[in-house]
């Protein structure tokens, strides 16, 4: 949210990543938010990695 | 189309729920877009930050239609959408002649991504009740359509608020991703 | 991470949040993190308590 | 203790794991503490940004350790952790004269907290190393400890690095947690 120097954008992007952030939390498109969060929140590669990759696991539990 | 693999298709058409994206500049007129094809009413909107979603029933196929934000700093973030996308709704401000340059750029970023390369394009000139609107055809040429390989794509001229247009672009898209083999 | 003036503590904010977050994601301690995530970005309070909720159906689901 | 209910009450203790916050300034000592009880060893810090929480043995005692970062653009964010918490150690560097006030104002919050209410505070008058350092009493005093009250605290003498006055500490929480009715 900070790395951007217009205040009116950064105020943009912490509403649409309380938006993602919720519909995550409930559930909802998790690989789709989960997408989102982790490049918005810039996640390192190998995190980011973890955390797709549960994603699946939790859609697709046979593959576990 | 006829015989065992056409009808084979229909049934896993008529089962899967096809995936829609409408994408375009903040203003262009998505949100109002996809609450005219779901509801058939023209409803109020506001900047769209974040996304909206609906089902679509269109001709007795169910479309997943995701609406997102456009304003500049949530572009970025489309991409995380992009992945089995059947086709996406691109939209446009016709009126808008200064940012058509923008829109375009976003366009051809859009279109180079590897999970896109298969979805059709349809693009919506829209708001062409404005008297300064642009042409389909100016539109198409901005964005540089005519020059676009290996992707179906059509463009049609819409309005949103009245209406009109809308009928003959979901009639092609529903044909196209009909007959995609 | 943007309603402080400060740069720095802007960026401790933001690293803090990424972190709570992919413990979330990961599936640890998620009241917790839950609590933390709904607070930085501050949700409303209608949805702070839906996510608390839910959090809680998914430790008991006994509960639900 | 003895009897039925002694013996239900260890029985108890001994399968929950008990819940210990370290809280304080940043640049404390609470990671070096953490990590000195856990593994007995100094290991090289760098400001939490975030927190660490480790599984920590003493005298075949499981506690959950958490060690949360003590910025102060973090610090807001402590409550978040409170619910279940049996004990605080709440760690002062003892050499930071100027800095005794603002200790004070977030301890003094974070004891007003409901879910804190019950839980054992043990306070670490750490960096007892340094020769600026203040003594146990005059820490005690200025974070105001006297004055508390409903709260079974206590005070000691540490030094983080030097690995000195943790033993003492942890066991007077040991039986405090034990004794607790
Ligand atoms: N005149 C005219 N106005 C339209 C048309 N379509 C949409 N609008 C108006 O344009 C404005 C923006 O429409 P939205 O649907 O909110 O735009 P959007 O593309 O969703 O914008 P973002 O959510 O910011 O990305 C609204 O005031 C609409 O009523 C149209 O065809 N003609
Ligand atoms: N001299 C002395 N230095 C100590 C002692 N305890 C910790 N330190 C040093 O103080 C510095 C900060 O210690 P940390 O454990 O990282 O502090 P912290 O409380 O975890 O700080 P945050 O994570 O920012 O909240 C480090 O350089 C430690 O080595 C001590 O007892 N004596
Ligand atoms: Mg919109
Ligand atoms: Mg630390």
């Amino acid at each position: 949210a900070h790395y951007n120097a217009d205040p009116l954008s950064e105020h943009t992007e912490f509403e649409y990543l309380r938006k993602v952030m919720f519909e995550y939390m409930m559930g909802r498109e998790t690989k789709t938010m989960a997408k989102v969060i982790t490049s918005m929140l810039k996640f390192p590669p190998d995190q980011a990695q973890k955390v797709l990759e549960r994603e699946d696991s939790r859609l697709m539990p046979w593959l576990r | 189309m006829g015989g065992f693999f056409s009808s084979l298709f229909s049934g896993l058409f008529g089962t899967r729920e096809m995936r829609i994206l409408i994408l375009g500049l903040d203003g262009a007129g998505k949100t109002t877009i996809l609450y005219r094809l779901q509801v058939g009413e023209v409803v109020t909107t506001i900047p769209t930050i974040g996304f909206n979603v609906e089902t679509v029933t269109y001709k007795n196929l169910k479309f997943q239609v995701w609406d997102l934000g456009g304003q500049t700093s949530i572009r970025p973030y489309w991409r995380c959408y992009y992945s089995n996308t059947d086709a996406v709704i691109y939209v446009v401000d016709s009126s808008d002649r200064d940012r058509m340059g923008i829109s375009k750029s976003e366009l051809v970023a859009m279109l180079e991504e590897e999970e896109l390369k298969k979805a059709i394009l349809v693009v919506f000139a829209n708001k062409q009740d404005m008297e300064q609107a642009m042409t389909p055809t100016e539109v198409a040429n901005s964005l540089g359509l005519p020059a676009l390989k290996d992707r179906k794509w059509q463009i049609f001229k819409t309005s949103a608020t009245k209406g009109t247009g809308l009928d003959e672009a979901m009639e092609w898209l529903v044909e196209s991703l009909k007959s995609r083999q």
